[in-house]
Order: C-alpha cells, then sequence, then structure tokens
C-alpha cells in the first residue's frame, strides 16, 4: 500500500475541516430567527409589498430548502465560485479581496509587532529574573490579556486623536483625498493607533509563554554550564535563551491568527478602518450568508495555514524533530 | 592550588505551604588541592558533592547562606573573583550531560567556551577543533547536535570545553556516571593527564574503586561532612590505615574487598 | 514567611474582598441604575455621582456596579456551562476510536474558526440577549479545554492503577466515578478559572458589537457601546469607569484563579 | 383634461430655466469660491449605485436624472421627461423625452434606455417596488410607454425616483458591476468610492441642468461619533445631527431643522378579541382599544407638544396624521390643546364608569391594555412612558411593555397597542396602512382597521387620473365629512410626534428652501443641492 504521504493527509484533514466550518456557519446562518429581508429593507419596509419581498428572497434563494441551497453553495464552490453579496451586491470574491487588503496591513503588522515586542519582552523578563523590570513586564502582561480591546481603543482614541490631536480620529485616509494619492507616510499614520492597540493587546500570551521558557532556560544545567565558562547573563540569554525560547514564540504566534482577526475586528470597529473585520460584523447582523460563509471559510483557511507553519517551522529549528521528520 | 577551611552551606525549604526553613547542606567542610594533584571527594549521593562544586564555582541557586572561606592561588576567593576567573582559571565539567544545548552543533559549543575563557575570535575555531581532536571526536561528532552523540563522546565534548579554557583548576562532577568501562577508563585517563600537565583537578565521584587509580588524596563525605582526607595509598588491604570506621566500611564493602563490612554497628558520628 | 507567598496572598485576599464588595454593593442597588435625573444629564463625575451620569441622566456608578454582577453571573455561567461540555466531550471522546476522531473533528472545527466570528455567529443564531451571550461563550470555548482534558484521560487510560482495577474486573462506571473523574476535576476547575475571564471580557464584546445583551440591561459592553458616541463630546467619564471596572474585575478573578492553580499544585 | 395637461408643463419648464440662469449670471462671480463641499450624512449604499436595486428612493439619485421631480407643492414637475399623460382606462403612462440630454458619457439618453431601465427594475427584486409595472416600451426616439397591472396612481412616485440607467444592449451599458461606476445624466459623476469611509464626486460636464455651485463633492460614511470629531475640527461642511449630540456640536455652526413625516404613532387594534390568530400564529383583537370611544378619548388627551419636549428633547413638532403637511392629508385634522375633561366626557357617555381605584370599567372589563414598543430605541422607550402617564388622570391603564423585535410580531402586534413610526413621500404608505386588503399583511395595517367607504376613497385615489384628483381621495380617506381614518373619523392612529431632521452646517453655507423630509435622516436634504450657495468669499 503506497505510504500516503504526512502532507496529503493533513491536506485532506484540512478540507473536512474547512468543509465542516462551512456547514457550520450556515447552519447557525438559517437557525437566526431575525429575518434577514426585513433588515435589508429597513426604512423601505413602507413602499415593499409582499410580492416584492418574495422577489427579493428567491433573488437570495431563501426560498429554497436549506439543503438545496448548502448543496447549491457547494456546487458555486467547487467552480471557484464564491457566490454573490446580496449586502455589498458584490461578486463575495471582490469583497474580500478589497478589504482585506486593507485588513492585512492592520493585522500583519500587528502581528509582526505583537511576536517581536512579546518575544523581547519575555527574554528580558526571562534575563532579570525577580528584578523589578520582570516584576513590570508581568503585570503588564497579564492586565493587558484582561483588558477588553475596544475599550483599550476608545482610551487610545480619546487620549491620542481627541485630546493631543496627533493621530487622525478614523478610517484609512484623510477625507476628500483620493486612494492613489494617498501617500505612504498618511496610510502609517492612519493605521499608527489601530496597531498600536491591536500590538499592546496580542503581546501578553507570547511574552508570558517567553518569559516561562526563558526563567526554566536560565535555570537548566546548559545556563550553569555557560556561567561556568565565564559567560554572562546576557550572553547566554542571547546564545542559547533566544533559541529556546522562539519555540514556544513561533507556535503561539501562528496560532494566535484567530485570536488577532477577533481583535482586528473590534478595533475596526471603533476606528471606523473600513477592513474586513466590519464587513464580517456587518454580514453576521445583516444575515449576508454567502458572504459569511467565505469569511468564515477564509480565516479559517489562515488559521491553518498559520498552524501548519508552526509546525514546520518548530521542525525545523529543534533538530530532535528533525531526524523523525 | 584551592583550600577551603570550615566551608558550610544552608539552603531554604518549605515545610509547608507558607513556612519557610534552613537546611544545613554542607557543614565544615575542608581541604586543599595542589596544582599536578587529582584530588577525589567521594560520597554517596545526596552528600552535597554537587553543592560543593558549584560553591567553588559561586553558581549556587540565589536564596543561600554560606559561611568559611576559600582561598585560591593564595588570595582569598571572594564572588567577584570567582566570575572574573570562571572559564579562565577554574573549570567545571559538568555531571548531567543536559549541559549541552540541544539545540546547538557540539562544535560550535566549543568554540563559545574558548570564546568565553579568551581565545579572540578568529582563533576560537581552531583551539575548539583542536581540543576535539585530542580527545578523539571525529568530524561527523563535531558537527553532531548532541542527542546524535553518545553518552561516551558528549562526555569528551565536556572535557574539551574545559581543556580550551587552560584553567588552572579543573573541577570533575561525577564525569564517570553511566559510561561503560571503556569510555570510562577514557574520561578518567584524560583527567589524569590533566593533573600531569600541572593542572590542579578535583574529582568528585561515588565511585571509590575507579577513582583511586587516578587519585593521589581521597576525601570522603557523608551527609555534608568531610570525614577524612587520606592518600591513595590508605586504600588497601583490609583499610586499616584509614582513621574513620566509615571509610573503612566503605572500603570493605567494595566487591573486590569479598564484601566483607561490619555492617551490624551503625557508622560513628564525629563529634 | 517569605516575601513573594506574602505578596501573593495579600493580593489574593484584595482580590476577594474587591470581589465580594464589588457584588455585595450592587445586590443593594435595587433601581438606582434605571432612575433617570433628567436634570443633571451628563454631568462629569462630582460628589453625589461619583463616576458622573449619562445622557439620560442616570448614575454611571450604579450602572457600572450593576453591569459588573451581570457580566460576573454571564461569565461564572458560561464557564461553568463551557467546563461541562468539555468533560462531556472528553468523556465522550474516550468512548471509542470512532467517536474520538468525531470529538477532535469537533475540536478542530471550531478552534478554527476565528474566535469572535464564532461567538458572533452562535449569538446571532439564538437571536441575542443574556441565553444567547452565555450559550455562545460556552459553545466557543469549551474546544481548548477538551482537548486538554481528552490528553489527561488518554494518558490515565494507559496509567497502571487504571489498568490494575479494570484486571480486577472493575465495572467501567467504577473506573469513570472512582479514577476518572477525580483526576480530571482539578483540570476542570484550573480550565474553568481560565475561561472565566475570558467568557467576561467576550460577553462585553458581544455586547459592545450590539449582538450580545439588549441595550436596556446595563451590561459593560452595552456601557461602553453607548459611550462610544460621547468619546469626542469631551463626556470621557462614561467609557473609562466601566472599563476599568471590568479589567479590575478580571484582574480579580485572574489573580484568583492563579492562586488557586498553585494551592492545587503545591497540594 | 389630459391635453391640457401636456401644454403647460412646457411653459413652465421653460420660465424656470429662463430664471435660473438669470441666477446663475448674478451669483457667478463671489459666490463659486468653494470648490470642494465635504457633506457627513451617512447612508452609505454598501450596495452601490444602482438606482435598478434601490438607490436614490428618496428623490435625487445624484448620478442619474429621473423622469419627473417633485415641486414644493409635491406637484409633479418636468425632468428628462417634458410631458407626460395617463390614458383614460389610468392604465398607461405616455411620456416625452428631451431631445438633448447625454449620459456622463456624452452618448444620447433615449427612450430606449427609459423603456430598460423600467422593465430591468421590475425584475432586480431591490427595494424599488415596482411589482405594478406590466410592461415599459420605446414608442419612437423620445417616446416612451409604460402599461401597468392595474389602475394605480402611486406609480408616479417610480417616474419621481427612479434613475434612468444606459441599457444593457449598447456599449459602456448596464451591467452587474454597475453600482460601483454609475453612468447617469445626473449633475455629479463619480471620481472615486472608498467604501466604508467616502465618496467622491465631480460636476458631469454633460449635465443639462443648471450648472451645480460645487466642483466636487465629498460625502463621509462615518459613525456618529467620527463625524462629531470631524466637524469639531472643521473638517466637515454639513452634517446630521443625531438629537442626543446636539449640544456636542460647535456653536459656530448654523443649526438647519428640516421639518420631516418620520413620526411615531400609537396603532390600535381595532377588532375585538374573537379568539383568532393571523397567519403567523399572533393573537388578534383588544376589547379595550376596539371600543372607538377609548381610542377618541386617547387622541383628545395626550399632549403632544410635552412629548416633542421630552422625548426630542424640543427637535419635533405634534403629529396628527400619517403625512401632516403633504397634500394628501387633510391640514385641519390638528387638535389644539390636550383636553382632558372633553376626554373624561367621551369615556362617561360609552359607558367607562370610574371604579373606586380611580381605574374605568365598562361591563367588567377594565381599561387596561398593553402598550408594546421595539427594545433599542430609547425615543420610542420615552415616548410610551411620558404618554402613559399622560393617560393615567383619566383612568385608563396603559402599560408600557418593551419587546424585542421578533417577539413584538409573533405576540403583540395584533394584540396589544404598538408604538410604530412611519412616514413616506408617497401616499402609497397610507394605502398600505389603512386598506383592509393589507390586514395582518406584515407591518400593514396590523390592527386589522376595515372601513368600506375609507377602501372606497383608497381605491378611488389609486384610480384616479391625476395626482391633484387622487389627493382629493386621499383626503376623503382621512376625513370625507361623516368617517375616515383620522382622528375625527374611527382614529385607528394616535398620531404624536414628527421628528425634525437637525443638521450642523457651516456658517457660510446657504442651502436655500429645504422641503419636508421622509423617514431616513440624511440623504433627503441634498433634495435641492443644486440650489445651495457658498456665501462667504
Amino acid at each position: 500500500m503506497p505510504v500516503i504521504c504526512p502532507l496529503c493527509v493533513r491536506l485532506l484533514r484540512m478540507a473536512l475541516v474547512l468543509l465542516c466550518v462551512a456547514g457550520l456557519t450556515f447552519g447557525l446562518m438559517l437557525a437566526s430567527p431575525i429575518d434577514p429581508i426585513d433588515a435589508y429593507l429597513g426604512p423601505q419596509i413602507a413602499q415593499a409589498s409582499t410580492e416584492q419581498r418574495e422577489m427579493i428572497a428567491a433573488r437570495w434563494g431563501f426560498d429554497q430548502p436549506p439543503l438545496v441551497q448548502f448543496g447549491h453553495w457547494l456546487g458555486q464552490l467547487a467552480s471557484g465560485e464564491m457566490g454573490w453579496s446580496h449586502v455589498y451586491n458584490q461578486p463575495v470574491s471582490e469583497v474580500i479581496a478589497q478589504r482585506f487588503q486593507r485588513s492585512l496591513a492592520l493585522l500583519g503588522l500587528a502581528w509582526l509587532l505583537s511576536t517581536l515586542l512579546g518575544f523581547a519582552l519575555g527574554v528580558l523578563a526571562g534575563v532579570r529574573d525577580q528584578s523589578p523590570l520582570d516584576r513590570i513586564i508581568n503585570s503588564y502582561a497579564y492586565i493587558t490579556a484582561a483588558t477588553p480591546a475596544f475599550w483599550l481603543a476608545m482610551l487610545g482614541l480619546l487620549l491620542f486623536s481627541v485630546t493631543l490631536g496627533w493621530t487622525p480620529v478614523c478610517c484609512a485616509g484623510p477625507s476628500g483625498s483620493l486612494s492613489d494619492d494617498l501617500g505612504l507616510a498618511t496610510r502609517l499614520h492612519h493605521l499608527a493607533l489601530p496597531v498600536a492597540t491591536l500590538t499592546l493587546l496580542s503581546t501578553a500570551p507570547i511574552t508570558l509563554h517567553t518569559r516561562a521558557r526563558m526563567r526554566e532556560l536560565m535555570a537548566s544545567p546548559v545556563a550553569t554550564q555557560a556561567f561556568a565558562q565565564g559567560a554572562g547573563r546576557w550572553e547566554v540569554a542571547w546564545r542559547h535563551g533566544a533559541r529556546h525560547a522562539c519555540l514556544p514564540a513561533i507556535t503561539l504566534a501562528c496560532a494566535s491568527l484567530g485570536e488577532l482577526f477577533g481583535g482586528v475586528m473590534l478595533i475596526e470597529q471603533v476606528f471606523a478602518y473600513p477592513g474586513l473585520g466590519r464587513a464580517t460584523v456587518e454580514a453576521a447582523l445583516r444575515s449576508d450568508v454567502p458572504l459569511l460563509m467565505a469569511i468564515a471559510l477564509f480565516t479559517a483557511l489562515l488559521v491553518s495555514l498559520g498552524n501548519a507553519t508552526a509546525d514546520g517551522l518548530y521542525r525545523l529549528i529543534d533538530p530532535r524533530l528533525r531526524r523523525q521528520g | 592550588m584551592l583550600q577551603i577551611d570550615d566551608l558550610s552551606l544552608q539552603l531554604p525549604y518549605y515545610a509547608s505551604w507558607w513556612r519557610r526553613q534552613w537546611a544545613e547542606v554542607l557543614a565544615g567542610v575542608s581541604l586543599d588541592v595542589r596544582p599536578g594533584e587529582v584530588h577525589a571527594v567521594i560520597g554517596a549521593s545526596g552528600a552535597g558533592k554537587s553543592l560543593l562544586a558549584h560553591a567553588l564555582m559561586g553558581l549556587l541557586p540565589a536564596p543561600h547562606r554560606q559561611a568559611g572561606h576559600l582561598t585560591f592561588k593564595g588570595q582569598p576567593l571572594t564572588a567577584a573573583r570567582q566570575r572574573q576567573l570562571r572559564g579562565r582559571e577554574l573549570a567545571l565539567i559538568p555531571q548531567s550531560l543536559s549541559a549541552l544545548d540541544p539545540l546547538v552543533r557540539s562544535q560550535r559549543q566549543v568554540r563559545w567556551a574558548a570564546q568565553r575563557a579568551g581565545h579572540t575570535a578568529a582563533r576560537a575555531p581552531h583551539t575548539a577543533n583542536q581540543a576535539l581532536a585530542h580527545y578523539q571526536l571525529d568530524e561527523r561528532a563535531q558537527q553532531a547536535f548532541p542527542h546524535q552523540l553518545s553518552g561516551g563522546m558528549a562526555r569528551r565534548v565536556l572535557t574539551a570545553m574545559a581543556h580550551v579554557s587552560s584553567a588552572q583548576l579543573v573541577i570533575a562532577d561525577e564525569p564517570s556516571v553511566g559510561l561503560d568501562p571503556q569510555q570510562r577508563d577514557r574520561v578518567l585517563n584524560a583527567l589524569a593527564a590533566l593533573a600531569r600537565e600541572g593542572k590542579a583537578v578535583l574529582l568528585i565521584s561515588h565511585d571509590l574503586r575507579h577513582a583511586l587509580p587516578i587519585a593521589q588524596r581521597v576525601t570522603i563525605m557523608r551527609q555534608g561532612r568531610c570525614l577524612e582526607t587520606a592518600p591513595a595509598a590508605a586504600f588497601e588491604g583490609d583499610g586499616h590505615a584509614l582513621t574513620t570506621r566509615y571509610a573503612q566500611a566503605l572500603w570493605r564493602a567494595l566487591p573486590d574487598n569479598h564484601f566483607t563490612s561490619p555492617v551490624t554497628q551503625p557508622a560513628p558520628h564525629v563529634a | 514567611m517569605s516575601q513573594p507567598r506574602l505578596s501573593a496572598l495579600l493580593s489574593t485576599a484584595l482580590a476577594g474582598l474587591l470581589l465580594a464588595s464589588a457584588l455585595i454593593a450592587a445586590a443593594g442597588l435595587g433601581d438606582t441604575p434605571r432612575q433617570m435625573h433628567f436634570d443633571a444629564r451628563l454631568t462629569p463625575p462630582n460628589l453625589d455621582f461619583w463616576f458622573g451620569t449619562d445622557a439620560l441622566g442616570r448614575d454611571v456608578a450604579a450602572r457600572t456596579l450593576a453591569g459588573l454582577t451581570l457580566s460576573f453571573w454571564v461569565g461564572s455561567l458560561a464557564a461553568l456551562f463551557g467546563t461541562l461540555i468539555a468533560l462531556g466531550m472528553a468523556l465522550t471522546a474516550m468512548l471509542g476510536p470512532r467517536w474520538d476522531a468525531l470529538v477532535s473533528l469537533v475540536i478542530d472545527t471550531l478552534l478554527s474558526v476565528p474566535h469572535l466570528l464564532l461567538l458572533l455567529m452562535i449569538a446571532f443564531a439564538l437571536g441575542g440577549g443574556t441565553h444567547a451571550v452565555i450559550i455562545a461563550v460556552a459553545l466557543s470555548h469549551w474546544p481548548s479545554l477538551a482537548r486538554v482534558l481528552r490528553a489527561e484521560l488518554l494518558h490515565l487510560r494507559q496509567a497502571p492503577y487504571v489498568q490494575i482495577s479494570q484486571a480486577l474486573g472493575k465495572s467501567r462506571g467504577f473506573i469513570v466515578r472512582h479514577h476518572w473523574i477525580p483526576q480530571v476535576l482539578p483540570h476542570c476547575l484550573v480550565g474553568a478559572l481560565l475561561l472565566f475571564p475570558h467568557a467576561v471580557l467576550h460577553e462585553a464584546a458581544l455586547s459592545f458589537l450590539g449582538v450580545g445583551l439588549s441595550a436596556e440591561q446595563p451590561a459593560i459592553g452595552v456601557l461602553l457601546g453607548e459611550s462610544m458616541r460621547h468619546v469626542s463630546g469631551g463626556d470621557w467619564w462614561l467609557g473609562v469607569f466601566p472599563g476599568a471596572g471590568l479589567l479590575l474585575m478580571v484582574l480579580c478573578i485572574q489573580r484568583l484563579g492563579e492562586t488557586l492553580r498553585r494551592a492545587w499544585a503545591a497540594r | 383634461m389630459p391635453t391640457a395637461l401636456r401644454t403647460k408643463p412646457r411653459l413652465r419648464s421653460v420660465s424656470i430655466l429662463a430664471g435660473l440662469s438669470v441666477l446663475c449670471l448674478l451669483s457667478a462671480s463671489p459666490a463659486t469660491a468653494k470648490e470642494t463641499l465635504t457633506l457627513a450624512i451617512g447612508g452609505e449604499p454598501e450596495q452601490g449605485f444602482d438606482p435598478l436595486i434601490g438607490w436614490g428612493q428618496y428623490g435625487h439619485p445624484l448620478f442619474q436624472s429621473t423622469l419627473l421631480t417633485q415641486g414644493e407643492d409635491f406637484s409633479p414637475r418636468a425632468a428628462l421627461a417634458t410631458d407626460w399623460s395617463l390614458s383614460d382606462d389610468r392604465r398607461t403612462w405616455q411620456l416625452t423625452l428631451r431631445d438633448d440630454v447625454r449620459f456622463a458619457d456624452g452618448t444620447p439618453l433615449t427612450a430606449e434606455d427609459v423603456a430598460y431601465t423600467f422593465n430591468a427594475a421590475a425584475e432586480a427584486g431591490g427595494r424599488a417596488d415596482l411589482s405594478a409595472l406590466k410592461h415599459a416600451e420605446a414608442v419612437n426616439e423620445h417616446r416612451v410607454s409604460l402599461t401597468l397591472h392595474a389602475p394605480r396612481i402611486t406609480f408616479i412616485d417610480q417616474l419621481y425616483s427612479l434613475g434612468i440607467v444606459p441599457a444593457a444592449n449598447r456599449d459602456n451599458g448596464y451591467d452587474e458591476g454597475y453600482g460601483r461606476k454609475p453612468l447617469g445624466s445626473g449633475p455629479y459623476r463619480l471620481v472615486e468610492w472608498q467604501e466604508g469611509e467616502q465618496l467622491i464626486v465631480e460636476r458631469n460636464p454633460y449635465f443639462t441642468g443648471p450648472t451645480p455651485p460645487f466642483e466636487r463633492l465629498v460625502f463621509l460614511f462615518t459613525g456618529e461619533d467620527t463625524t462629531l470629531r470631524a466637524a469639531q475640527a472643521g473638517e466637515v461642511d454639513i452634517a446630521s445631527v443625531p438629537p442626543a449630540l446636539d449640544d456636542a456640536y460647535p456653536e459656530t455652526m448654523q443649526r438647519l431643522v428640516m421639518q420631516s413625516i418620520d413620526n411615531r404613532g400609537i396603532l390600535f387594534p381595532t377588532v375585538p378579541d374573537r379568539g383568532e390568530s393571523a397567519s403567523n400564529g399572533a393573537p388578534i383583537g383588544n376589547d379595550v382599544t376596539a371600543d372607538p370611544a377609548i381610542r377618541y378619548a386617547i387622541n383628545r388627551a395626550l399632549d403632544r407638544d410635552t412629548l416633542v419636549e421630552v422625548a426630542l428633547n424640543g427637535h419635533g413638532r405634534a403629529a396628527f396624521g400619517p403625512a401632516d403637511g403633504l397634500p394628501w392629508s387633510r391640514p385641519n385634522e390638528t387638535l389644539d390643546a390636550p383636553d382632558l375633561e372633553r376626554a373624561a366626557a367621551i369615556l362617561d357617555d360609552a359607558g367607562w364608569q370610574r371604579s373606586n381605584d380611580g381605574l374605568r370599567e365598562k361591563d367588567g372589563q377594565p381599561a387596561r391594555f398593553r402598550l408594546s414598543y421595539p427594545s433599542g430605541d430609547i425615543t420610542r422607550q420615552w415616548l410610551a412612558e411620558a404618554s402613559a402617564e399622560m393617560l393615567r388622570p383619566l383612568g385608563i391603564d396603559m402599560q408600557p411593555t418593551r419587546r424585542p423585535w421578533r417577539e413584538l410580531r409573533r405576540e403583540a402586534m395584533h394584540k396589544d397597542a404598538v408604538l410604530f413610526g412611519w412616514g413616506s413621500r408617497s401616499p402609497q404608505e397610507v394605502y398600505t396602512l389603512f386598506h383592509s386588503r393589507h390586514a395582518g399583511d406584515g407591518y400593514f395595517n396590523s390592527g386589522f382597521y376595515a372601513n368600506d367607504t375609507v377602501d372606497n376613497h383608497l381605491d378611488a385615489a389609486q384610480a384616479a387620473a391625476s395626482v391633484e384628483q387622487a389627493n382629493r381621495h386621499w383626503r376623503n380617506a382621512q376625513w370625507d365629512g361623516d368617517t375616515g381614518y383620522g382622528a375625527r373619523g374611527d382614529a385607528a392612529w394616535a398620531w404624536l410626534v414628527n421628528l425634525d431632521h437637525v443638521y450642523a452646517a457651516d456658517a457660510c453655507l446657504d442651502v436655500g428652501e429645504l422641503g419636508i423630509a421622509p423617514h431616513g435622516h440624511g440623504w433627503p436634504i441634498t433634495a435641492n443641492l443644486l440650489d445651495w450657495r457658498w456665501t462667504c468669499p
């Protein structure tokens, strides 16, 4: 029996998981008691006659039984078509592509900064164990882990945008300017506060795990041996600590994509930043089923890829695992 | 070379969740190590041998109380001097093989040891390769990761690390544990070679029989106390040359002394 | 008495005290969170309204306390249900390889969807409101704990003393009751304590997004959502105090959980 | 009659053009210093600017132009169509188009485009309801005829609000992506739409009407809070102001109050409780409110001006009908001041005797019923609680109950009195609210109101030959001397307040004469966008 390469098994497994995600989203959306057509019509409820409502339901395919709808959606997906978003009246793939581009800047920057900052703080706290610095970093991590994301965003807004006026009050670009003549500087200026808030919020887990691993290493025989050879604490932290501590950091960083996307959804809501996060909230609240399923699949894929890269990197760095392949 | 006078050490432990108490692990240890000599310190596990080694190197865990004084080459061995001499004058061959960083190739770890001992970054690789070759570690072993080395080879890498530092005082903590006889002799002979080069070697072990061939003097330790320091020659026949009963009992208990031992009486307590 | 241990005990006592006082004070509130003082609308913090008043003249301090209690109960119920579901799923995973595969598939599915998105969908599917939030938080938080419990149970199954009692012919029920449950219980407790702050924060997020508790209930998420409108109007106290209250409560819960976990490990 | 109709509009349109051009010359020199106007009036159409699925339903689709427009007195005015007539059997509209209208890409706009627009809109399944249209066809280059299934005067609303799009079969004609790159003959054309953020438009060079005052418009689609911050930073020229944030807006910005028929009222079930239930299982009927005397007394006892003060903190006016101030509702329906004695007398005559605890009773039935209102809307909560307070001295126990929309629809909508919000610039709403045909149909006529005379008036209005005739019938339906749905007739509703839409605008912006706004707070203010002027240099 040919050995099924472990990679194919993983891919099959991922496909199965994504299918379940689609089914789960579909089931949840249909179970909702709120009538999507009411939400869609809004103030026009007075004018729309019942024939009009039936026509809208037919156009969205809500009149067919659920299973047929799901089968229809799967058929479309097989042919690469993601369906039509009725909230944005655009192909779903276009909505995601257009809005993820904006969210990517926020997500990517925040992810990178939070990983680096988290790792650095973790190493720092680990090296200067039991020192005041360690206590400060530790309490900082616990406090940010307990802070509601949107509240911190609001505080940032209140302090930096409203009182100090350093950062703009909202959106991805100044009002009245065309998006293609937005310089990198203005884009970053608008991204500054959201990215800062999101970074602060997501450093906590990485800091705590790195710190734990660093403390464990600093007390290990490897460190003692290095000290015995006359190495200073910083040299041990750099040469041995960093290598050991980055193992949990990597797995956590890659696994935190899901949590980070949740943060992005909240931050975009507070900063009125028009990205995929806000589109997701909008799609969920107005039960735009095709768009929401596509977003759920897209983010689930992102998370699964994140976990896969984490495993891959883990094997790469830790030679003990490399031999077993 | 090294003079230890009345060294005693106390470490904390938690009797119950919130009450902390101090336990005495070393009490009044006094011994000295002369250059060119292998001084073996023999004791059962838990006698505080490793702690003695760490005390000498100044690597004890933070909350500890230490009394007594150490002198090295005539001057007192204070914590600052220890920090300064570690890796240069004082070298430690650790007990556990996990002292080797599992994520770094052995050749590189030895090179780091050389750099820490003062060799310039350029010369360090050369000295490292030379030391590894000296301990018959081939190219493949040099590039291998610690978990790919056998016990003996790993032990030799650790010894190479000490060798690279050209230290005057080498402390070997249980170097022969867990090795097959052939590897064990190889490691002990390497230590004897170091002594012959004029270095002072403090061999800490629980294996009296194999320490004797290379040791000039032997100190017996029990529950943190130094019972007796005797020349290696005293360990022959039925051990009558040994002053303390425990040392005699220990000697007679060895297999090649056909296990005779005055098993009935408990070991006398030193006043 | 060592210094670090003392400070740990002190902070735990303080956390417990704060939490208890908040809950007791809120119980004594009665109707004050709903009373509207039309003459004192949007007043900054002063002597009779410690945290100031909101756009409808309601005392922000009373509403914050009521909101904290609400969040506390929603969080604890959600954590409780979450842990029970996790335990249940972990046990079903033990029934057989097929069950195990099914359970781990469900766990992977739920864990691969971003947390808040899953929460939003479940809460929306239940039509919003308190029960929707509790169920949503419970349903979206149990997988990570279930994974830990499953690993623990798998490990337990191979444990020698379990196999011995099996060999002695003890019934499966006996084994589950006497060996598995007592062994797994500490993990459940720790899991629930870890889950609790998460549940409270997510309940606030859901209410903020408008799917959680309905606008009349003084949930912290609702308070913060409402205060969003006044951020630039200069009425800073509407958002700062409820958020700070929530942060303090979550910190207290974390501290209590941490100490319990350490005490359990040290036992 | 129809022929006379045809000549008059042509004369009138010529005179308007002459007047406007003079005005332009006068004000051309000093006023156009300001090039870009920034508006933060919300209402972003996530679906894009596609009239076929509902963009511009409030009457001015900005990118496209409509066949007709509504003057201040709500009578039809020429726009794309210079003259229009309704056939004798009231089923076919004949319209003649101007021949000089061009799309923003320079190509001419013909009857072919108009016919395509109406036919496509009928099947588009969007927010625009053209279910009444049977078929539209182009008679020749500049004449188009629209045939309806049945006579329906309110179809004229689509002539006011449906923007004309290029037919699909011509080059850069209508396609799926039209919403994001609208091509129309309206005053402005799209420059860029950053979705979720802002819309930038500039003058359409081919626009035949008066040249728009501003070269470029920027519409900000930001939340209430962000808009307030932008206004405080002086980045916004005009912004829609929610009542609660009125005093946070800077004093330097002038407050523009646009009256609206965005109203709130209490709907009474007008049938007693006979144990029946509607199609979705909701119980029908309420014995207390079925008695007209109760409804008259409540209408008489409510103090609407205090409601405006408490609930809208002054931003509103009393409401006595579904469309106060519009030509299809009676102007003299207003009740001057609340009159508790008169209300008490009505109840006494009808046999509602006061029992000892002050609550009135009539053959065993206490005057107690629930007033349900949807949760999540603070204004409705205040209105319900305040009006309940006002009825307590009268001896009527109206209990305000908050319910989520879903629960309201499933249980309370036909059994309790319900606090609803309506208001539309089309009489079609009056038809759906009071015609017995729509009893129990979704949100329409959920009180099961049925009055044959009113039904006849409503049907006569739909089949009227012209808007003026129709308005007479609509007014009769409200009160025709002896019956009607209004306060003097069956008083099926107790209308409470009309919300005022408040806008904060830069002191230099002169927005001219604001009309009456429908339900939405935002886009409707741009109805007279072309008359706006920037007064200071």
